[in-house]
């Protein structure tokens, strides 16, 4: 077991697609992307319901070192402001194998 | 009044109707919106190829031309009237939203017409799905270059910012308008050998199809009303399509178009897009407000268009050519 | 003997065999849940539908009034049997959830039969879709009033307890009532003009529709089976519809039922809820036990009637009819 | 980053709207809900495989202020009670915006 | 050159490349995934069904065993070469993937081949589809067999090992090879009375469901082609299918079936799985990289045999036969 | 409330039944599992797009008791070495009912 940040994205689902391939760019140890969530927050409701995806949410997971977190909100954080959604980081511990 | 009636006693419109009340009445009735997505695959899939067979068995002509023209016509004109309008009213991100949803064009209000005319046995051509298809995406680069004309400083349009290529493929690789056009392309090239293979799926089910999938507009458009709360916003909603169709119709007619296509062309102009457009505003024009724009052209304009629209454009169509 | 042959070689059947075989011997086959969802609605759809259609070419005379009263008081009988029955055998969450389970009606199970008959060539009545549609609800409240009557002080309604009105909107406006009861009305309007638009889709395909919904309830049958291992449940929902089946039989024959709608009748009153009313349930009877009204329905009811059921009970009325 | 709660709620499908409503009228910052989950607990399988969900659970997560949490709490308690389910709280830093 | 045209111009392989097109265009046209797997069930219970039903007519003698078992030896012998070519040129576990990904078949590539035949009038026969039924098990109990085989000690197989039931079970009750055979048998005990009620669904719709469903392979075939860039495994998927096509295609003639069976046989040692195999692969082989053979059958393989593969055998069968 | 440990696993979709079923074998007090996740990581992507689930994965969440730990780990651990995967543990606190 080893100590790392475990980061919880919360995005429109039409914006998720960049955000991960920007990830993936930046070089991050993975992730993975829960499609099709609804929500609520500032932005109002998200049903959730659409044929579009426009009114919906990817919840994105994303285990890494400490080190790496920073690099990863700096990408989050512009792509969250301009369209909505929370960035959430908190310690876990990783099974190493 | 017969047109209103035969109009509101038709399948497709009842099943919207029961799909309003079960939302209304807040009934636990849903369709699952992969299915939803489906359902309208199949329709954008059916129209197309049924519109690029009847188009190979047309000869282009003036009549064709002419069409076509006109709805290109509409489909810059429309988005700068709305934007004009609107533009004083709201921010300049959701006034451009906005005229890119009423300048494109809602492919279910258009099939909804075709089933219309096809129960009262007037007929309509091929080419019109064109115009449909012609129609949806320029208003699309007309309001993301509203938008971007206007913006202060490119408000809102940091590093990351939308590049023209970008907007260029939300307008014309938009999956709804790519599927209808290549549609409308596969059905030309195979023509009625074509039609032969794949035609109960396409011709025998569709009104059945479509009453299905209104059932589902009618629980969503219900559910997207409640978002809606301001009252100025539902009367743009209702009183521009009726303007535009004015418009459109006169430019039909004066055309020359046959008495169905001419319900055709004034229906895309009357109407909103509500799939095409928003999927791409999100991405284009990411500080308007979804809230705006997809309750408007999905909870006001498109029952509007159904329910009165369809058969009131008609009447005024019937009573200018005869 | 041979009705049992001929019910056991058609193609629903078989495909519902198929479906719990592979459950049974593991096999990863699966229907995805939402196009489940969607071939339930479809049948719904369907069979509303094409029931309101049938009912509009009736004179609604003696015969239809018949059958209606009959079904609304076996809506209201059979619950009560069941709970009389079950009362001191188990919680009386358990008890009020089972009779309404089995009070209430199996719109597939219905379908089934239909096109059960429709194979045989044997005729059957639009309004018996009515009598469906109408005892979807009543054994819902009833079910649901029974459960408050008897409870002590009220245990397990806390201050967010279920309102009447909200009680009311689980028995009439659950999904599938609603959908049913719209579509019946929805043919009943349009008539057989309607049907010329969409009976491809409501007539031609609902067979072939069945087998598939057939294959995944076989599925999720044999999985639900794993959950329920008492073997007195499994006595009940295999014993309780045979009396209920005998009690509906004769009630259908003496109010003079054709042997088509009389068998429809009689399937309506032995066959038990595991849509509509488990839904229902969960938000009026939390309490009660989803994992033994659900089984029971699905996997011991719903299997027997299909199965052994539809023949025997037609054997039944053959017999004692001619 | 500012200091937050995160909530975690798993409750059945059925009751999902109900909550998110009263949540709602609470007057929570936002909420995420992701439909369709499977799940086991004292009250036996929910296989999720269900055509009326009423074996099928939503999992609903919350990042709000550390304030907020007994109020929220008191709403979930009583309606996982009712119908099953679990509720987990834990830190979490939140990407203000 | 008309054949190829012919195949080219047809409405499925119109849709396919319209996905090949909107992907590799990155268009955000999209099926979702639900809808895709119901529509490859769908094509399964069709082809299944059918299959059964023209098996019933037919008189099972010396044409029907030498068929079954002819695809019976390629069955066995195609996944051995392939797992002899590959053997030193990747690791032990590709190697297995691959032999039995190469050594079954694809039930969507023989499907548009029937589609082809009927759309040129050429007859076939239903114990084909018994012979794709039986075609795609043991390719995957050769894969795993040549991997334990092989295998230094175990290696990769810990102590939550895979056991020879568990092997037999991916084998035999995988949810496409049981749909496919209980579908056929299901069609075989109906018959033509079962074709009578299912029908439209089975046939009148087959065609034009193919075209929905190969539109969203050719989506994903594009997707996945992105994932694949090493040259000699696409050279391989290229080249294995043409050299396996001509080794059934002589077995086909010189058991002198007829031209449409001969196409369908060659067809089926040509095609590579590209849904039952990888399923069964990871949890057999589970060390195997599924990045390998699922694009080379999916994005390589199955465009080939599509578009270039059917005719060209279809030439080189007439050349042969006449 | 109780302290509790939150255990999340990513794992294939099709590796997931066979997983619950030994932790439900071991006596884990629930679990909730959400289906259809895409992901990338140290075997590149999964497109969650599959028509087979090959190219899918499930995400579990248990919560359990400090003690269940080890046990849990002990199963999960070989099968997430042999298709892939990630296992993170965090604190949290449960909300007892
Ligand atoms: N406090 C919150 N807790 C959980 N999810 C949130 C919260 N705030 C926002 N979200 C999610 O982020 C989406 C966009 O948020 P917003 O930009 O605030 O409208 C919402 O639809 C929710 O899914
Ligand atoms: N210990 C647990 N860890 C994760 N999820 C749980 C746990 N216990 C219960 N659940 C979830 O909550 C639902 C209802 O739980 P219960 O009321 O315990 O039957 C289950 O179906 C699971 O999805
Ligand atoms: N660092 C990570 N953060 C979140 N999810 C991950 C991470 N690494 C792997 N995964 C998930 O686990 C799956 C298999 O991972 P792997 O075995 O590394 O290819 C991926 O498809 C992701 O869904
Ligand atoms: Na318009
Ligand atoms: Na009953
Ligand atoms: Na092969």
């Amino acid at each position: 077991m080893k100590p790392c940040k475990r980061i919880e994205i919360v995005i429109e689902q039409r914006q998720a697609s960049a955000l991960l391939e920007a990830l993936d760019q930046l070089g991050v140890p993975g992730y993975t992307a829960i499609p099709s969530a609804r929500g609520s927050g500032d932005r109002g409701l998200r049903s959730g319901d659409e044929l579009t995806g426009v009114m919906t949410n990817s919840v994105i997971v994303i285990a890494c070192p400490e080190a790496d977190v920073a690099a990863i909100l700096e990408l989050v954080g512009p792509a969250i402001r301009r369209s909505g959604g929370i960035c959430l980081v908190s310690d876990a511990t990783w099974l190493t194998h | 009044m017969e047109l209103f009636l035969s109009n509101i006693a038709s399948p497709p419109l009842l099943f919207f109707f029961l799909g309003l009340a079960a939302a209304l009445l807040r009934s636990d009735l849903d369709v699952p919106a992969s299915v939803a997505k489906f359902l309208s695959l199949y329709l954008l899939f059916a129209i197309g190829f049924k519109g690029g067979v009847a188009l190979r068995e047309t000869d282009i002509g003036w009549g064709v031309a002419a069409s076509l023209l006109a709805a290109l016509t509409l489909a810059f004109i429309v988005p700068l009237i709305a934007f004009a309008w609107l533009r004083r009213k709201m921010s300049l991100a959701d006034a451009a939203a906005l005229a890119a949803t009423y300048g494109s064009v809602s492919a279910v209000t258009f099939v909804t017409c075709t089933s219309y005319l096809d129960a009262a046995g007037i007929p309509w051509s091929g080419h019109l799905v064109a115009a449909l298809a012609i129609m949806e995406s320029p208003a699309i680069m007309v309001g993301i270059m509203l938008y971007r004309r206007f913006a202060p400083q490119a408000s809102g349009t940091d590093s990351r910012a939308y590049s023209g290529a970008a907007v260029a493929r939300e307008a014309f690789l938009n999956g709804s308008v790519f599927l209808i056009i290549g549609s409308l392309i596969i059905g030309w090239v195979t023509g009625s050998a074509g039609m032969d293979q794949v035609g109960v799926l396409v011709k025998d089910l569709f009104t059945g199809v479509l009453c299905l999938f209104l059932l589902d507009m009618g629980l969503v458009a219900a559910q997207r009303l409640r978002d809606l709360r301001k009252l100025a916003l539902v009367a743009f909603g209702l009183i521009f399509p009726l303007l535009m169709a004015f418009l459109s119709a006169v430019l039909a007619i004066s055309i020359g178009l046959s008495e169905g296509d001419a319900l055709l062309l004034t229906i895309l102009g009357a109407s909103a897009s509500y799939i095409a457009v928003p999927a791409a505003m999100r991405l284009a024009v990411p500080d308007a407000n979804p809230g705006l724009y997809l309750p408007m052209a999905l909870a006001v304009t498109f029952p509007m268009n159904l329910i009165v629209g369809i058969p009131l454009y008609h009447l005024f169509i019937r009573t200018v050519m005869y």
